[in-house]
């Protein structure tokens, strides 16, 4: 059937999409992209080692024809930093889309709602695509939105801590009132996390550390891949509401006595 | 000709000829056996096209950003 | 790759148990278990309604020869109970397997752990491949798996109730302790509960009311297949801890300024 | 003959031959029209193997359960 | 012993700031006040009836020589609205204290990140000692504080909502930074919320509708209280840390054989 | 107003409970225990130094006219010692009360709820008053009450752990269906965790470590009786429900714009 | 005297001798009966002084604010 | 005499007066220097009751426990 996801007019058959650092291999790598079945992809941009110019990395490995590219700001502590890396980003890529995130704090890598704000908004006159990253703020999120971002993606709990959805009642009522796709980014630590945020609606979800830094990458690639389609399909098959109370799945009559 | 190349100062020598102030971009990015296609380059601050690149010129003194893409998910 | 569970010599290749009780037609049954994939299907045993013999249920619709039977003793409240009904379930299914329910409470139906231990130590003496369902103690776990019995089956909340897995940290140390498969049985409402159980190193779940009982019960059983699978693979690739503070996915050094 | 059949009396009316002293159990079967693959007898209590139907009687005041497989998952 | 907290120069014995809004009478409101012990009591600004000027309401049967009082800009949709009734509450108060409330949204009641700090860095200017109600952001609270705060009063749950500390993880890392007194605002349910919130080393709560609408408020406000107390005094006391295993209290040797 | 708690016909003013273990020194342990204005401390029965038989423990520094003792089975993994503990206990402080316990697991310090009922039909049978230690089973706890127990003392996780109430949504159901006083014993570890179990409906809790082994003992059980006292008087008050939304607690009309 | 008082049209009749071309606050304040001390006045949306009550005028036309506190503690 | 005592085997040596068959609980206790008030006593098994140590008496080989309380409050 068909329950494809679009994001500025770009459709996807595929709710995951990957980062691509911390990553021991480009085998590993390459071999979680391809379990993971994801079609988007984001990547860093960072200053070339003049020194050493034709130094490969990863993603020299990764075969582009199957994946969008999404440059992101990642390291970017300021407005300025992150205008400058998000256009240098467009000019290496060629896509005008971008991650974007402003993160002042360098402990628990949290956004600046202010400055991506204004980031957003200077971007957006530019031309870009904007998916902004950050906290599970429901005002913020409309904002952004109200902006003209393209989505918004709400953290479920700091990067790379692995601690899941710390924000699920704040992203509840994000998926509530948005009208462009809600992408949970940040946190996802299990399989389990990433149904629990479809489940309740998002419309995709991002993840590195927990694929990237898994004992076995490719494996945990397809599980988290598995489980993405799982709480799609609850969101859409209609999970039973939850009650303090028991309910018999036999009949409670007719007991051999 | 000095230049300030991903923050730090270099000299640039290159045998190639040159405008009289300044060094073409792709003479400069060749001058580090750069494949320009790999990368984005800024001239102070100002991102430079990839179709304007062979216009582009460098001036002693100018600080120039050449960046590419890493694997990187978030901050 | 071969992950098989295997339980009392017998050998399965799902991890996801069935129940049959609860829905609305045969033809959700029959599609919920071919969706669901699995391989073992829990049934209660009831008198028969001599007025009409010949009623077909909805088990009459099922093709025997994909799945095992277990027959289970749900509506039982007492030892006695639960020990004729028990032989009664071996002598209409022909399996020796049984469901083992114990249950004195109407309102949360919570098993007796002392009637429980009770009645499976009679039936282990009868020649029964017991599966208790019992509350998520591991003391009590530990009883039964010394008494002989095939699995421990505990709940992760009050049956049908859809609230998860809230005994999560009484299940943990079941399974660090346990030396027979543990099945988590009761309480599951979404794939991520599913996920979870499996996560943490549960052989295998049971599930009826979440898909039975799902707007879509042939949707959320493949949902749940895939949740199962997500969640095996995410234990066997090994996730990463949980941290209370964040950790960048990106170069830290090399932002354009 | 009465009987008492899943917790209520009943007089079982059989036109067929029988024991003296009772009813055999596949005519008691076949009295209700009941296929036996499909169910499991107690006669007082005893679950009845498969294999002894054929010698089962049941007798006046027995009380008996005749039961079958249903949808079920826990209590 | 002195534990005092000062805001702003001014210091409170009490902990716990109360809010008035909701109660059945002026006489539960003055019951609830006392038995508080609160020092700080935060108020509405609101049009005057003028056919019924001279109407009494239950702050008219408050004795303020016993309560510093907080105007706050409840109601505000917008940072010009907020500025208004901050000027409008200054002057009818006496008090250039102000509780900065703007919220846009009225089903969950949630601050406006950007207008918030619009609003506060204007009222800053006309020498409001400004303390804001936000979402428990910890840059926001940040760029507050940096702006001259006097406080942040970061939320627990929705206004009203009583589930808790629904961010605790977030307000944990605002008062690892923070540098100005950290206030937690909204969602108090109970004395077990409010005792954990001092616990993490909160510096005082604001309570209203968890107090207003008890059955008994008089009697909660005294559990508040010592709810309050009893936090605050455990974070002094240093709590033992939370392990994934037991620890015996007696001793292991010497049992009787 | 009169909120007594009666057990066995013995009356106490206070709710909290304490144990006796793992003080640094007799000081704190007195200073603690009146601090908390406890009525009832429990003892373990530990075998005497023969060489030393004079040497005085913390216990010796207690002024016993102001306390009950409660002796305890601690340490006991098994029926016979816990009987042969509570028969030497029952001699050496002359209280036939006993905090029963019957614990094989070292680790996890697990009750056996198998063990524990026999004990107690036994001790019932010779006199005593029983106070069951338990893993929060509803129906194991309905089981003790039948047989005569004075009390049930459900856990709220591992001893010692600190961990706080992780079983709330059985001991919710222990209370719904108790006719006998029910008493929060293990894995307090802080105020908030105390106070909890008193809103739920819980009679009493015992508490050792929290108090034992924080930084300054004597604070933290003062902290402790203020928020048993909150958590009664709460429960008492009439708590407000949790809702999923928020319910503003000032007028919505009449903003000045 | 037509005014707009806390976002309604009102009609204000005053007895009270007025400057040529308005009515002094107090006086307004006077004809609904209200006590100073109690409440904030804005006039067109400057809220106006305590102390500077007595130099206040309203003129016709004017969008007039009158607030008192009331029970909240948060929106 | 030898008896085991809280486990471990011991030679009592006491130059009281003694039954010809035992030692008195109570001159057991003195050997070792012990309050009664202060302890529990059990011989082979059996708590001794307060009211009977003046009448306890204990043989060669015999068990014996002598026990106190400890702080302790749970396992």
């Amino acid at each position: 059937m068909n329950d494809r996801l679009t994001i500025a007019g770009k459709t996807f058959g595929s709710r995951l999409f990957l980062g691509t650092g911390k990553y021991a291999s480009p085998e590993e790598t390459v071999g979680a992209l391809e379990a993971s079945g994801t079609e988007l992809v984001t990547v860093a941009i960072r200053r070339l080692d003049l020194d050493n110019p034709g130094t490969k990395t990863e993603l020299d490995f990764i075969d582009w024809s199957r994946y969008s590219v999404l440059p992101n700001t990642a390291g970017c502590r300021t407005v300025d930093e992150a205008l400058f890396t998000a256009r240098l980003g467009r000019s290496v890529t060629g896509s005008d889309w971008v991650k974007l995130e402003v993160i002042p704090d360098p402990k628990y890598l949290l956004p600046d709602p202010i400055g991506t704000l204004h980031a957003a908004e200077r971007l957006l006159a530019e031309g870009f695509v904007v998916l902004p990253y950050i906290h599970a703020d429901p005002v913020l999120a409309k904002h952004l939105e109200e902006a003209g971002c393209a989505t918004v993606m709400p953290l479920g709990s700091a990067i790379g801590s692995g601690q899941g959805i710390l924000t699920l009642h704040e992203i509840k009522i994000i998926i509530e009132n948005a009208r462009v796709p809600v992408v949970v980014d940040a946190g996802i630590g299990a399989p389990s996390d990433a149904a629990l945020a479809m489940e309740i609606g998002a419309d995709a979800v991002l993840i590195n550390t927990a694929i990237a830094k898994a004992t076995d990458p490719t494996l945990m690639a397809g599980a988290m891949r598995k489980a993405v389609e799982a709480g799609r399909e609850a969101w859409r098959a209609g999970r039973i509401a939850s009650k303090p109370y028991a309910s018999a799945s036999s009949p409670l009559e007719g007991v051999a006595r | 000709m000095r230049l300030t190349v991903n923050g730090k100062p270099r000299e640039i020598a290159s045998d190639e000829p040159a405008p009289p102030d300044g060094l073409a971009l792709p003479a400069l990015l060749r001058s580090f056996d750069i494949n320009p296609k790999l990368v984005a380059v800024a001239i102070n601050g100002d991102v430079i096209a990839k179709d304007a690149y062979g216009a582009a010129v460098v001036h002693d003194g100018d600080d120039v950003e050449i960046v590419r893409m890493v694997g990187g998910g978030a901050s």
